[in-house]
């Protein structure tokens, strides 16, 4: 069933891990220019201006599991929840900008093996007691501890020892790296990093103490749940008295909740383009359009018997029309990707991809000794565009003698019995990560979430050497170098990233995400 | 006279006696003319269809009823009549199929409950009542968790969930049916089980099995429908009416035919074989409301 | 006798789920860890959750455990069954006793017009209702409910916010449009049975030796025809009443009820044994129930049963 | 509203009742005048089909709902019944006219009990529940029902079928109604009961002088019960008139028909079937070849043994001769039927010997007997409606044992020749044949299969007198040309001795009597025997005094010891209630069980003498 919870049945929660490393990379909201929208007036362009004080927001949200949980560091952490709760060391402007949160200031040792991070004093906790580095040293800790089973442990473990984090005063934290990282600052702005009070793993889970804009006023795993303003929060204080929040696993159902007037936002759906125009259709809602925040790649299991042969990967690459496949399944409100899994806005973006070619997909086969292939694709009602992706692209490929057979696979199983396991899938990820954390986690060989299973020693050296160049236009031309590598060799068929659709209330104003998270703040009811 | 011959012999005579039946109540009259017309579409659906039914048109999605799309399209461009017509086809096929074992099975196992009767007839109205009390769904779900999707298996599901309810009530009948002195005239003469059953019993049981069958098909409908809407039924691009329903109901207030035609066609096919039920146990003199007890 | 059996009935449909859920491929331990997880791991799991003994032990391990009110612990939540399948059932529950008490009246009523007005006009306006009411899906009734009663006119709301700790008071406002949606399908059932019993009972020959006598029209129709009408409609209602469980399951995922189908869904797909078997006990449980009430509804209305014939 | 002696109190003037089928007028009555006097009792017979419960509908304003009056009127005191609103039609139902209904067990309303049925149709005594309640138990005196008062508040499943017709009497004369309509209100009732209703029947007549029309297919009953007697044949009137005139010097020749027809306990013989012909005399084999011998057959159906009842069927010993009909008698549960499955292998025997043509044996069950001795024991059954699969047809049926057996020469069609049906009706269905020709291709099939013994089970109590006498006709035929011996099982005493050439009276699972025919109708009997036979309601008979009904119920199950009629035997003694009774062997051909003195038997053909008329 659509959106129905992922579960702890899955290790590390795909839906925690979509979103983890969002990062610096992160594309601001693009409030306008969606030109294929069906009315490009409404879609993107959500309301904005003076929002009146106070006021109660409610938010339908998909359940993440029925073990849902506060602590930030889980895979299972019920996310809408933490922003409002908790805060960080630094975040992400929407400009993507590293800005001070609870640190005020940060220092790197010229090695970049030594930070340090001066804190704010000011700041209490909701139960009152003073925020100070001990919380920071223990949260860190706590995240790389195993029994956490932290998504963010993988990310930092490889240069964070948790026993060279020292407080050498009430308000100064150091880190000693174990080995050189110039951009770890950014990566505690991951909202697994959210800072919790010192020893308060045991209680984390259900009291939600922070330090942030909102206290927790109830919550129930998969159930509803409600937040109220701190007004002790250290920063600007925000617009709403309140947030309710409510779990809708049928997206439809959340969907109906936003046109009932029962909720002012749905979190975590990204509309489908039809859904979206029947949102717009009511006086009721509007939708929000964020450019480029998802990619959809279609991962083929290199180590299958079907993908084993990197010729058949760049058929498959070569066999599909991505303006049709673009076309039909997001009507437009995407990018085409050329099969390059790097957005086209980060930084070291390479422009090069494998074009639509549907006589070399053929001779490729032939090279093969093949006239024509059958395949299965998988796909699921998890995110509303899988399917229509599958379907897309079964469509295109024809011409091109690739015969795809679409499967269906319950959305809750979707990530334990589907990714990672059959040999052709559907699936999508946010974008906003960094390249090298992009490129290492997901492709790199035997990295946990290499969901096409790729494995290329001369792909792995040149991240590594990445890695190890200061010099950043050395580095840029290294990171397209293994763009290149991985695209030619085929590891990921990637036809588009789309732009996310978000429903909202059209009383609604301010509203603005920032990558998977929105703005907590100023977002608030307009004045009529 | 051999099984065959006596089975011809019935058929024979059984036949347009059911046509008969079917053609004294306007009811069945009705029933099986929408039952016919939907065979007659489904059959026909490559024939009238406009599209291919799972081609995608980038061109024309959401489109609104027009001359080259009589019923509009969905969202990637399919058209919604083609769709609606092949759904005809699958349907039928998976329904028919389904509810045809369930109910031959069902007969068998009932007669030979009713006909052994003691502790081989407790045993099996126990073992399918324990079955029975297993609510369908979660009974359908559990089969389709352990053995994926997929027509046979939705058939094979539909068996086991359907075979207790056609047992409960054809062993009814075919207990009134025992007690008959014909059934005691061919046991003295000393006729072995199977023999009587297929002589004697199924032949007067055949009106309760037709409206039981006609009945099971239409709930046999209604739950795949629910399964596809469910997301365990039909795959995607499957023109099935149950998933068509799922996937565009979010759009009925932009493409309404999208949902609307499924749901007209679903709801024709089952009040069609409503109604054939409800006339045949008319005409044939079968107390149809027992079924519901099954 | 009759609970000896029932109590068999719900065992027996235990066993069945049991052994069927056991024969689902995968393993519980490798599910609960997911990709990463290291032999180790599974293996210390495993004998956390007892997977290793065999199914037979492991059954009877659990329906000891059933016997004293302990069903486990759900693998997906690592909360009580008991209390997670409760909340739950007590949501449904009230759904479901909203849907009976007005489906099951408005019904009786129903059916009662059209049998005692067999083929005038609202006998026929009934029964087409009732027959449209058996044709078309709870799905398509309720997502037309929806559509019409939530959003075009904002009566009632769409989904259901609350979640399974709800009060009933929460619940209340967000249960008609479910209610409504199983009430169409149940009472298409109840309302032909209703009818056919009727006009079976009213063709009597007793009722018409009470026309005969002189009787009031109304004195026939709930002295002689009713009594006689009821037990028949109330295996209907009992076998309606546990198949309400099915139509519950399409009927609250679409209007995020936080009830048993609910959790029967989320629990089949996860594979949480203990959850699924204690829905099962449950369901069977409700099915042997309503099977006994409607006896005992037969045994309270039918003279003949409640005293057996002895000599005078 | 009483009406002088002189003015008819049911007026029933040229009335036609009608149904449309496809089109077509159906007129199930026609032309029918018909008056009926203050105080008379009026007999409507007619076989099935001929419209006389139509009639009886009609005077209560009741007709099928697709029935309707097409001519005439039906005036009942004073009232034109198809005149009158709704309003009035209720009105003039509670004051005018009662049903006795023919089966009161269906017609009282199984969830309410007996006082209050009464208390509804007391409308004058309206709210007054003492009144009422006491009305209610003197309507149950009146009916003489026994122990009145506990029965009001029973339901009626709890008495037996002889007590809900006194019940459904007694509803019927709460209203005190000017006309009681009884239909066939003692059809399917046993003889001993039925002599008890039409008794209680005769005396309420006379004190409550109400005027009644009772509809019946019996013409003893008609005899007995009516001053006037009013013959239907196809809803045609064909004869109106005194009972006795019309009886004794009928004029329309399906009265008379009619009336030759029925079997008669004074007068030996099969009654002619079609108007020439003659009264046959049945005569007895010549020699005695036993095709089956049963001794000592004990049959139990009990799970275990109960204190105080004996098994159901116990010690049971009886011969049936090559060509001979045996006539097994006895009321409803005295095991008649239970022998024959026993017999016949559908029934497993606790105790005792069945053999076939003085060898074979016969005490196992079907599954394991030879297929020769299953060809040799054929049965054929009461209903022809259920005996004949409904689905196969008529040719298909005969052929089957023929087929199985692999009877060499015999086809079906020969075997309809032998019952005297057209070849060609090896084509049709059961459906498409009346009651009496079902019967024959029954006969048919059991004779295609060239048995040595048939077990006729009560295979004429369902038929019309004169397709009676066919059938009787048919079974004497057979036993003669084909010397099959046959066990002729009935209730009938009339038909026993019309066909049978020696009988076997059973009560409750035990023989009490058996012998000729000639001996056990005309000399010493056991008393049951002389109940059953004092019972029978003869056409022409004086019944003037019929015998007390009051121990008319037979028990449910027979006592564990003594003699099992001892709780109804009007010289039952204590070792009766203890000791079997021994056999009194009256000749070599007739013996019966009983404890008293062969004298205190009396004979049967006495009680005959003096107490009845010959016609």
């Amino acid at each position: 069933m659509a959106g129905l919870p992922d579960t702890q049945n899955f290790g590390f929660s795909r839906r925690q891990m979509l979103v983890g490393g969002a990062l610096a990379m992160f594309v601001p909201a693009l409030l306008s220019g969606c030109a294929t929208a069906a009315d490009p007036n409404t879609i993107g362009a959500p309301r904005e201006g003076a929002a009146k004080a106070g006021g109660t927001l409610r938010i339908a949200r998909p359940p993440a599991s029925a073990s849902e949980t506060l602590d930030p560091a889980s895979s299972l952490c019920a996310y809408e929840y933490l922003g409002a709760l908790y805060s960080r060391l630094v975040s992400l402007s929407p400009t993507g900008e590293l800005v001070p949160d609870l640190a005020e200031s940060w220092d790197q040792s010229a090695d970049a093996m030594t930070w340090t991070f001066n804190l704010r004093s000011d700041v209490g906790w909701h139960d009152g007691s003073s925020f100070t580095a001990n919380d920071v040293v223990y949260t860190i800790q706590h995240i790389l501890d195993e029994a956490t089973a932290s998504p963010q442990a993988g990310v930092l473990s490889p240069f964070v020892d948790g026993n060279a984090i020292t407080a050498p005063t009430m308000h100064t934290v150091v880190f000693q790296l174990t080995s050189p990282n110039a951009e770890f600052a950014s990566l505690l702005a991951g909202y697994n990093c959210y800072i919790i009070p010192a020893g308060s793993a045991g209680t984390i889970t259900t009291s939600g103490i922070g330090t942030g804009p909102f206290k927790l006023a109830s919550f129930s795993p998969a159930g509803p749940g409600a937040v109220v303003r701190n007004e002790a929060y250290f920063g600007q204080a925000p617009v709403l008295d309140a947030i309710e929040f409510s779990s809708i696993a049928d997206t439809q159902g959340r969907v109906n909740a936003l046109l009932a007037d029962q909720v002012d936002f749905i979190a975590q759906t990204n509309l489908d383009f039809a859904t979206a125009s029947t949102v717009l259709a009511s006086s009721l809602a509007t939708v929000s359009s964020v450019k480029n925040a998802q990619w959809y790649p279609v991962p083929m299991l290199n180590s299958s018997a079907e993908f084993s042969e990197p010729d058949i990967r760049r058929a498959l690459c070569h066999a599909y029309d991505p303006e049709l496949v673009a076309k039909l399944a997001t009507q437009g409100n995407s990018t085409i990707a050329h099969n390059n899994p790097v957005p086209p806005s980060e930084a070291y973006y390479l422009d090069y991809g494998l074009e639509y070619d549907p006589d070399k997909s053929k001779s490729l086969l032939k090279g093969q000794g093949l006239s024509s292939l059958d395949l299965s694709i998988y796909t699921s009602t998890y995110d509303p565009l899988l399917t229509p992706t599958a379907l897309a692209l079964q469509g295109s490929m024809k011409d091109a003698n690739i015969n795809l057979t679409v499967e269906n696979a319950s959305a809750d199983s979707y990530y334990t019995d589907v990714w990672m396991k059959k040999p052709l899938m559907t699936t999508y990820w946010y974008t906003g990560r960094p390249i090298d954390q992009l490129l290492n986690q997901i492709f790199r060989s035997g990295s946990s979430y290499n969901e096409t299973a790729y494995s290329n020693p001369v792909f792995d050296q040149t991240l590594d050497a990445a890695r190890a160049t200061v010099d950043q236009a050395q580095r840029k031309t290294l990171y397209q170098d293994a763009q290149k590598i991985l695209i030619d060799d085929g590891g990921s068929l990637t036809p588009f990233f789309a732009d996310r659709l978000t429903g909202l209330s059209s009383k609604v104003t301010n509203y603005s995400e920032n990558g998977f998270e929105f703005d907590y703040i100023n977002i608030g009811f307009g004045e009529s | 006279m051999t099984v065959a011959e006596a089975s011809v012999q019935t058929r024979s005579r059984a036949f347009p006696r059911l046509v008969r039946s079917i053609a004294r109540s306007p009811t069945a009259c009705v029933g099986f003319g929408l039952i016919f017309l939907h065979v007659l579409l489904a059959l026909a659906a490559p024939l009238l269809s406009p599209y291919d039914p799972i081609a995608n048109d980038a061109m024309a999605t959401l489109s609104n009823p027009t001359g080259a799309h009589p019923l509009g399209t969905d969202a990637l461009g399919r058209d919604i009549l083609s769709r609606t017509l092949y759904g005809g086809q699958y349907a039928l096929v998976v329904s028919l199929v389904a509810t045809t074992l369930a109910v031959l099975l069902g007969s068998i196992i009932a007669g030979i409950a009713a006909f052994k009767g003691g502790i081989v007839d407790d045993v099996i109205t126990r073992v399918l009542d324990s079955v029975l009390a297993v609510p369908a769904i979660l009974a359908l779900l559990v089969v389709i968790t352990i053995f994926g999707s997929g027509p046979q298996i939705i058939i094979l599901a539909v068996v086991i969930v359907f075979t207790g309810g056609v047992t409960r009530i054809v062993r009814a009948a075919v207990m009134d049916v025992l007690p008959n002195d014909y059934i005691t005239a061919a046991r003295a003469r000393g006729e072995g089980m199977f023999s009587i059953l297929v002589r004697e019993v199924f032949p007067n049981v055949l009106d309760i099995i037709l409206v039981e069958f006609a009945m099971r098909a239409s709930w046999v409908m209604l739950l795949i429908s629910s399964l596809s809407f469910l997301g365990f039924g039909a795959n995607p691009p499957t023109p099935d009416w149950g998933l068509m329903v799922a996937e565009n109901r979010n759009l009925l207030s932009i493409a309404p035919w999208a949902t609307l035609a499924p749901i007209v066609a679903l709801a024709t096919l089952i009040v069609g074989l409503n109604l054939a039920a409800d006339g045949l146990s008319k005409s044939l003199g079968v107390d149809r409301m027992k079924d519901v007890l099954g | 006798m009759r609970a000896a059996w029932s109590i068999f009935t719900v065992l027996l449909s235990t066993v069945l789920v049991f052994t069927a859920i056991q024969s689902l491929p995968g393993d519980t331990a490798s599910r609960i860890l997911g990709q990463n997880a290291t032999p180790e791991a599974v293996a210390t799991v495993r004998l956390q959750l007892g997977l290793d003994e065999p199914a037979l032990s492991r059954f009877l391990s659990w329906l000891g455990g059933a016997a004293h009110g302990d069903f486990g612990t759900s693998l997906v939540s690592g909360r009580s069954v008991g209390e997670e399948v409760g909340g739950a059932l007590v949501n449904t529950l009230l759904l479901a006793s909203i849907t009976i008490a007005i489906g099951v009246t408005i019904a009786l009523v129903l059916g009662m017009v059209s049998g005692l007005m067999r083929d005038k006009k609202p006998d026929v306006i009934i029964s087409t209702l009732a027959l449209i009411g058996m044709s078309i899906p709870e799905f398509v009734v309720a997502t037309l409910l929806v559509l019409v009663f939530s959003i075009y006119i904002p009566l009632f709301p769409a989904v259901v916010l609350a979640g399974q700790e709800a009060t009933i008071a929460e619940l209340l406002p967000s249960v008609w449009l479910p209610a409504a949606a199983l009430i169409c399908v149940l009472s298409a059932y109840v309302i032909r049975m209703m009818r056919t019993s009727v006009i079976d009972v009213a063709e009597s020959e007793y009722v018409r030796t009470a026309v005969l006598k002189g009787n009031s029209t109304a004195r026939i129709v709930f002295k002689h025809v009713l009594p006689s009408a009821m037990p028949p409609t109330l295996n209907v209602i009992a076998m309606n009443i546990a198949w309400l469980i099915g139509g519950v399951v399409v009927v609250e995922s679409i209007f995020n009820y936080p009830g048993i189908g609910t959790l029967m869904i989320r629990s089949v797909q996860t594979q949480d044994l203990p959850t699924i078997l204690l829905i099962t006990v449950l369901s069977a449980f409700t099915f042997v129930i309503c099977n006994l009430l409607a006896d005992l509804g037969a045994f309270m209305l039918n003279p003949r049963l409640r005293y057996p014939r002895s000599a005078v | 509203m009483n009406n002088a002696e002189t003015a008819p109190v049911v007026h029933i003037d040229d009335l036609s009742v009608s149904y449309l089928a496809g089109g077509r007028q159906v007129d199930v009555l026609k032309n029918v005048t018909l008056r009926v006097q203050s105080g008379h009792i009026l007999g409507v017979v007619g076989e099935s089909g001929s419209g006389k419960s139509t009639l009886a509908g009609t005077l209560l304003g009741s007709l099928r709902s697709t029935s309707f009056i097409s001519n005439g009127s039906v005036t009942v005191a004073g009232h034109d019944v198809f005149a009158l609103d709704p309003k009035a039609l209720r009105q003039f139902r509670i004051e005018h006219v009662a049903l006795v209904p023919q089966n009161a067990g269906n017609a009282l309303t199984p969830t309410m009990k007996i006082g209050e049925q009464i208390s509804e149709v007391l409308h004058s005594r309206k709210g007054d529940k003492k009144a009422q309640r006491a009305r209610a138990l003197e309507l149950l005196e009146l009916v003489r029902l026994p122990n009145p008062a506990a029965a009001l508040d029973r339901y009626p499943h709890q008495f037996s079928g002889g007590q809900q017709q006194r019940i459904g009497i007694a509803v019927a004369l709460a209203s005190d109604p000017t006309v009681l309509v009884l239909d066939e209100p003692t059809t399917g009732l046993d003889v001993v009961t039925q002599t008890a209703v039409l008794g209680l029947l005769g005396d309420l007549q006379q004190t409550l002088k109400v005027s009644m029309i009772m509809v019946s297919h019996d013409l003893g009953v008609i005899d007995r019960m009516c001053t006037h007697v009013a013959v239907l044949h196809d809803g045609e009137l064909v004869e109106f008139g005194p009972t006795r005139e019309v009886l004794a010097s009928p004029v329309h020749e399906y009265t008379r028909g009619l009336i030759s027809s029925v079997p008669r306990i004074d007068r030996p013989g099969i009654p002619p079937a079609a108007e020439h012909d003659t009264l046959v005399q049945r005569m007895p084999p010549a020699q005695s070849v036993p095709v089956l011998t049963v001794t000592d057959l004990t049959i139990d159906y009990r799970r275990k043994p109960t204190p105080g009842s004996g098994p159901t069927v116990q010690g049971v010993n009886l011969t049936v001769n090559a060509g001979e009909v045996v006539a097994l008698v006895g009321e409803s549960g005295s095991g008649k039927s239970t022998i024959a499955n026993a017999i016949a292998g559908l029934q497993k025997i606790e105790r005792g010997s069945i053999t076939l043509n003085g060898g074979d044996d016969l005490s196992s069950t079907v599954a394991k007997r030879s297929k020769p001795l299953r060809q040799a024991v054929q049965l054929i059954f009461q209903n022809a409606d259920t005996s004949l699969n409904p689905r196969k047809s008529v040719g298909a049926a005969i052929q089957r044992p023929i087929s199985l057996f692999g009877i060499e020469g015999a086809t079906a069609q020969r075997a309809l020749t032998e019952v005297h049906l057209p070849e060609s009706y090896s084509e049709r269905l059961p459906g498409q044949l009346s009651g009496g020709q079902r019967q024959r291709v029954g006969i048919a099939r059991a004779i295609a299969a060239a048995p040595s013994l048939v077990l006729a089970d009560e295979i004429v109590s369902a038929l019309d007198v004169s397709v009676q006498s066919s059938i009787l006709r048919l079974v004497d035929d057979m036993s003669r040309d084909k010397d099959i011996g046959f066990l002729f099982i009935t209730h009938d005493l009339a038909v026993v001795r019309a066909i049978a050439d020696r009988v076997v009276v059973l009560y409750l699972g035990r023989i009490v009597e058996e012998g000729s025919v000639a001996e056990v109708f005309s000399e010493h009997s056991h008393p049951y025997t002389r109940l059953l036979l004092e019972c029978v309601i003869e056409l022409g008979g004086d019944h003037s005094t019929a015998p007390d009904g009051a121990a008319d119920e037979i028990p449910s199950a027979p006592p564990e010891a003594g003699c099992a009629f001892a709780s109804r035997c009007p010289i039952v003694r204590d070792v009766c209630r203890t000791e079997t009774p021994p056999t009194i062997q009256v000749s070599p051909s007739h013996s019966i069980e009983c404890h008293a003195h062969p004298s205190e038997l009396g004979g049967a053909s006495a009680i005959l003498h003096d107490q009845r008329i010959q016609l």
